[in-house]
């Protein structure tokens, strides 16, 4: 069962808490969801949209057609009605506007109602979100239950009246006539699951990872960690903090790893492109530093509540100069926890920079986890420090000592006795500056080590899903995971088509000869190289390191996430092609 | 006593540079405070002053030109049991990190920024720092500068900063006293030391401080801060107030972090996951 | 002929510009010279060494055999006696060290002289210099005449006291016994030329290309465009700024740019680090820009005064987000003229961000160039601003209307009746700020489009050198040109190896079916990459682009430029080798 | 009177935002100045303030966070004959882009920077900007933020402004006669608009500026620097003045630059390249 739920309106009136309540709902009746917003770049006006997929499997994908949709407004009926169809449900206000399409309504007077009941414009949302779990056959205690958490701090005034609300929408539902259906119908002893964005879950792993200095400065679609961890600081004993720019923000967190905790900061694009020349920095010096870059269309300003993977390359090469650094990109919000907790571990394995890729559809999406899988996740989890060190093991002790690894022992400072710098110059085994050519080899033979021992140690090989067999192979990174998970799923259930895909979150460095292995065992099938961008970035990289090059290639750049059913199109456009 | 010194390598400075006695100030300061290079942390900048990150041991960062006072501040976060210091000049502190300092001093960050008032560039050959006197000549400048100079000592006086001082790297004692001071006060402190550049600053040589610096005496009140701003004015007519300009007692930035207790790098690691993972039910 | 020529010394004692008169001594009695100078990141202390190239057919390379080395102290010869052989020539003080290896020794007895003459440390660069010059044979009106430009401003007695100097120098070459030599004989009527260093040349050619507005923090090796231009601003009019850090150089760039003149900035890597967030909004607002971007060892601070080809792939991919950004690459001191000419052109036409690439080695060396040649280019250059205009052609103005080759006009800020914005925010056709998707891709892929524009009109397909038959292709850029051409010389006179060179000036975006093309010509040959970096970060970005892929490559990543001799040991071992 | 107007696109700011009157003021004053789109230089910053680029037209840049005012200058330098202005937040004027701030004025750049001043970054939701008051709580600091707020306007007074003024968003009178005087003014010169954002600050109201805010009268002497400083130093007991704070005659940057006679961008190509080439014979 998928059965896609979109409720919209103006910008600024709750609507993207309705839709968390909604996924909320939806899980603890004992369902997945997996949930899209589209805003805009405004406090105020413009439309708000928030789809929910609920599914009774794990789903992790916005679906093209919509079963229900609720219009606060004209705007939002406008906006969707193309995504609807006859077997569609609508719940709207017959005063706002006239239905043009087939579709089955149930009509609510919501301006009606907002007159009579003298309420403000977000408290509609209960009246909608109600009446929509009441039609769905959603569990009215559930519904009341969340309506208790989320006000109650108000008071019990508040809660009830929304309560009452709630009755009122439910009333209407009874009225139209239509008959209930049980996508919502509470299951037996649902396993608890958890909703989050990718930035929640991110902010979660960084407690277990023990990071304890987290430096940001607001930036869509990363600042909702910035406003998580701070608001958990005095529970859990990180220091979070906004400096003045983004360059503090980095050099600051240097200084803290430097001296001795974890740290990480976090950012989009226009602020990553500040950091670039610290990265360098902790590249020479050989400093951890974990970077949480979530992505949005560039460039510069760009589409700030929009979504792209479109500065892949630009994390790869960035920085000056020739340093080692590991990029991951999770896929959904599983993967986002282990990658995190992995991130913190190969920053201070290597002593050099790791960047997660996010992007808006990642970050600010929620998913549906297990609970019990997250928890073992992080009491399994030991931070791995690698070779840094209290009390150094050789004396004299050397910094920057050359292993066969590339890898030196870093002591932390405070130990009697010892003193070092984490030089941004050129330097000796003992850290002082040198500009010796012979010693200067050395170095950058050490720090491009480094790369080599990640390859044989850490890095992990793309997964593959699906069925072997299959002449259609998609290949992709990062977020695009369960767009294209549904839609083999759908290609194989609508259409009869197997496929397979190849995804990468371990993006670089890449080991060539085993991915060249991979696609080597993949010659003379369609492979699709599918990204959120314009470049065909990832391909480029994997042509840049690998060789493996594409011929087919479906890339979206309009600021929208790649939705399944386009996949699905295109392959099937394919076909007949052929 | 500790069996490390906080004699590097022989620096390099040119000879007669104001640098080395700036040097020796920091170094001599550190010791009479009975401290050692394995117990302070140190953050150098890039230019000439920045290049003592090798004749001057301690565990340090030599980061990025302009970035000293950030990466500071981020020491001073994880290890708050240890004194923090900036070493680094007028172009680095003031011009490319600027921005830094500005919001370092609202922040009262409990750190020692020691800038070398060069007036000019060192290490890139001698052109303006924010520093110079407008008119003043220099390679990038060659009709002389169109700017006013920063007047950082009434900024840090005005925007936060707990501790402002000014020396001279003419007057050994003097820094040495100054960066005692400075080191043992809570919260930021800033030693602006006037230093010549021998080899591009003809003008603002030795000879043209000890004509118009001059020491404030005992009666100055370095708490009051009208006065405080009236010295910090006095540089438009080339003159130097040394001494401790301005003090003030007031709350560190990490003794304001309310979850801060031991120090961040020391402490047991945060395992309640439970309570956080349940938000999200 | 070739000759080669070091003096060396302690740091801020007058080396660099006793190197610089010899070079101008050679090049007015008629020859070639190439010079490279070592220095520390220092101001004092540490040592120096300038070595000058002569040759009567045009140079741009060291020579790894000193045939003249001046010494001004012990750590001179120290250094460099391993070069030295025993037809090599050697001027000392034998107070100040023993020579201990055989070779032709002329002494002059310095510190005596110092003493005698009471003269500082610098003015034993005089006897040093005219002692080499006439023991080289060089006429001494040429000398004496250099001498009176140098010191004519310190008076004229100043400039007969070193006239006296220069004189003790001679004496000692007679006073030794050794025959003189007759490189640096005077030729007849000798052409006029040039002695000029790749920052030399970037700046001269910024005035004709009639750039108006540089704006430049310090960095090394790309200061002294800085401080050369800022001399000539008030003769010429550019203004000349020293902003308070890179962001402002470039937000300030950005801002004259928009109001319609031509700017350019110049920096190295850590500056240019910073300044990538700009070059993002330079592409999405079409803002011409000219970055000069001058090489030096990194990561960080790396080795300031050194050289090394190692921002290049971060330099393709900086900025956040997709656009279109162009990459030239100069070979030499003429192609440094022509393709900042070139840049300043492609920045107009493609209203997008232009970076030229140097590094220590081109930026720092002095090259020859014939005055004819340059004095021709600047004149015939008429500056092409492509689709800027000071009047609309249609109306509505557009400033991103959507055309077929990318590029919309651009109209000049100040015309009466119209307005618009450089919008960092994605934007419609009129400027204005949209999220809007179909808006979006459009832009997009006009964006785009300007790149495959460019490779049809502008880009220029690498440059071929030697003989096509040959069995060794070396593959090269940049500054590597003049070392791969004497190694080229070197194979075939000394080795009798024909080779062949296939040599990138345009070096980003590439046209990937020409690049192909030329490659699948060379198959089966022994191609070998060549770079000063040791990510061969070219060969990637090939690779990347066209799919080409190299076997061997000669990486060097020491800080100091690839010799030619170096090369040249490469091929034969690789030849024995087969 | 030319055919194009101010009015842009119908403004998406919250109701009730300040930004709605300092729009109205900004469009007014260039009004009565007798400017037109076509004749106006903008620079907007990235935040609630700077998506004015769509309200009110200009040839206008819309740059980066922080950066407007660096763009401004480049501005000016290309086309000193037309006015240049930026409008911005206090988040990416005095944060991010501080560093810009401060040296523009040194500079004393012939533009007018107007800075809405709401004390939190509007467009990214509310955390807090440099301006707040210590405290303040907001996303990024739930329990309040430790450094002490920025004083822009001493710092504009002390660094070389020639025009220091502040405004209330509530006042539109006032802030068409500061614009006008602004923008009129030769050199640097600052308004800094007390703007309520009544969506995420509920301290900072209408309401409390009504309180607190006051007028410099007639007898106020704005060339008197003590007097500035002292006034600008009342933010700390939450007193604000409104009007001209300072004012100063200098000659502004461009008019130093020797060589700028007609506006850059207007000029002949210089063409006499020989001298130049000569010598490097
Ligand atoms: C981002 C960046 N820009 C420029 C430089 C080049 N640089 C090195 S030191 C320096 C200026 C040094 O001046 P100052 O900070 O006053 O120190 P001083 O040498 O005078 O002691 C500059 C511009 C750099 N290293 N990094
Ligand atoms: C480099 C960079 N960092 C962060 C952002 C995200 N951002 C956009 S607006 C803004 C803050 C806006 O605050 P302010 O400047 O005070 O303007 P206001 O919205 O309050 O008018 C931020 C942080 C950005 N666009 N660019
Ligand atoms: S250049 Fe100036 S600041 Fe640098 S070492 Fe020499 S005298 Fe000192
Ligand atoms: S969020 Fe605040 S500053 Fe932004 S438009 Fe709304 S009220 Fe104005
Ligand atoms: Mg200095
Ligand atoms: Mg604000």
């Amino acid at each position: 069962m998928r059965f896609n739920f979109l409720i919209g309106g103006e910008a600024g009136f709750g609507i993207m808490t309705s839709g968390l309540v909604f996924s909320k709902i939806a899980t603890r009746s004992g369902y997945f969801i997996f949930d899209y917003a589209e805003y805009p770049s405004l406090i105020r006006g413009g439309h708000n949209a928030y789809e929910v997929a609920v599914s009774d499997t794990p789903i992790s994908a916005t679906i093209q057609n919509i079963d229900l949709l609720v219009c606060l407004n004209k705007e939002t009926f406008d906006k969707h009605k193309h995504r609807l169809n006859k077997n569609s449900f609508l719940i709207y206000d017959p005063d706002q506007f006239q239905v043009d399409i087939e579709v089955i309504k149930i009509e609510i007077p919501f301006t009606q109602i907002k007159n009579q009941e003298k309420i403000q414009q977000q408290m509609l949302n209960s009246v909608a979100l109600a009446a929509s779990v009441s039609f769905l056959g959603g569990d009215s205690k559930i519904y009341d239950g969340l309506v208790r958490e989320q006000f109650n701090n108000k008071g019990e005034d508040v809660v009830s009246f929304n309560l009452k609300l709630a009755d009122i929408g439910r009333e209407y539902v009874e009225k139209s006539g239509v008959s209930k259906l049980s996508v919502l119908n509470l299951k037996e002893n649902p396993e608890k699951k958890l909703v989050m964005t990718g930035n929640e879950v991110f902010s979660l792993a960084t407690v277990p990872a023990d990071c304890r200095h987290y430096a940001s400065y607001p930036m869509t679609p990363a600042s909702s960690v910035l406003g998580t961890l701070a608001s958990w600081q005095y529970q859990n004993g990180m220091v979070v903090r906004h400096p003045e720019d983004e360059i503090s923000v980095i050099n600051s967190a240097l200084g803290s790893s430097f001296a001795g905790v974890r740290s990480a900061v976090g950012t989009s694009g226009g602020g990553f492109a500040l950091m670039v020349e610290a990265l360098s920095y902790a590249g020479i010096a050989e400093i951890p530093i974990v970077v949480f870059l979530s992505m949005r269309p560039g460039p510069a300003t760009g589409m700030p509540t929009w979504t792209e993977q479109g500065d892949l390359l630009f994390a790869v090469n960035s920085g000056h100069g020739e340093f080692p650094k590991i990029i991951l990109a999770p896929g959904d919000a599983l993967e986002m926890a282990q990658l995190t907790l992995e991130a913190f571990d190969i920053a201070d394995i290597y002593q050099t920079p790791v960047i997660i890729l996010s992007d808006k559809l990642l970050s600010e999406s929620h998913y549906t986890l297990f609970k019990k899988e997250i928890e073992r996740l992080f009491e399994e989890y030991k931070p791995k420090r690698g070779k840094i060190v209290q009390n150094p093991s050789f004396s004299p002790y050397l910094r920057y000592k050359i292993e066969p690894d590339g890898i030196s022992e870093m002591l932390l400072p405070g130990h009697e006795g010892e003193y070092y710098q984490a030089n941004s110059y050129e330097h000796l085994e003992d850290s002082h500056t040198t500009e010796d050519d012979q010693e200067r080899k050395k170095q950058v033979e050490k720090r491009n080590k480094k790369h080599l021992t990640y390859l044989e140690s850490n890095f992990k090989k793309p997964k593959i899903y699906g069925d072997h067999n299959s002449e259609i192979v998609f290949v992709s990174w990062g977020s695009m995971k369960g767009t294209l998970l549904e839609a083999m799923s759908c290609l194989n259930t609508d259409h009869q088509i197997d496929s397979y895909m190849v995804h990468f979150t371990h993006l670089y460095p890449l080991d060539e000869d085993l991915i060249q292995s991979i696609f080597s065992d993949l010659k003379g099938k369609r492979l699709i190289l599918i990204e959120n961008n314009s470049h065909g970035q990832f391909g480029q990289l994997l042509r840049q390191l690998t060789g493996v090059d594409f011929k087919e290639k479906l890339l979206k750049y309009d600021g929208r996430p790649i939705f399944y059913h386009e996949i699905v199109e295109y392959v099937l456009a394919g076909n007949k092609g052929k | 006593m500790s069996n490390v010194q906080f004699d590097g390598y022989t620096p390099t400075w040119c000879p007669g540079c104001g640098d080395w006695g700036i040097r020796v100030g920091i170094k001599t300061a550190l010791n009479q405070l009975g401290l050692d290079p394995s117990k302070v942390l140190i953050s150098f900048d890039i230019g000439c002053s920045g290049n003592m990150n090798d004749f001057l041991n301690g565990y340090a960062m030599h980061g990025l030109h302009g970035r000293a006072i950030a990466s500071a501040i981020g020491m001073k976060v994880a290890r708050h049991d240890l004194p923090v210091i900036v070493i680094g000049g007028d172009g680095g502190l003031y011009g490319e990190g600027g921005n830094h300092f500005l919001h370092a001093l609202r922040g009262n960050h409990d750190i020692t920024v020691i800038v070398h008032d060069n007036m000019v560039y060192g290490l890139t050959t001698g052109q303006v720092a924010p520093t110079a006197s407008k008119g003043y000549k220099s390679k990038s400048t060659p009709k002389g500068i169109i700017e006013e100079p920063v007047n950082p000592i009434v900024m840090a006086i005005t925007q936060g900063a707990t501790f402002v001082s000014q020396g001279f790297a003419g007057d050994a004692r003097l820094t040495v006293d100054l960066i005692k001071q400075a080191v043992t006060h809570k919260g930021f402190s800033l030693v602006n030391i006037l230093q010549p550049c021998v080899t591009f600053n003809k003008i603002n040589t030795y000879q043209y401080y000890l004509q118009r610096a001059y020491k404030l005496d005992e009666s100055y009140d370095p708490y009051n801060l009208t006065l405080a701003v009236e010295k910090s004015l006095e540089v438009q007519d080339e003159k130097f107030p040394l001494g401790v300009i301005y003090k003030k007692e007031k709350n560190p930035y990490h003794e304001q972090i309310v979850q801060l207790k031991e120090p961040l790098a020391k402490r047991d690691r945060f395992t309640k996951f439970e309570s956080l993972i349940s938000e999200f039910e």
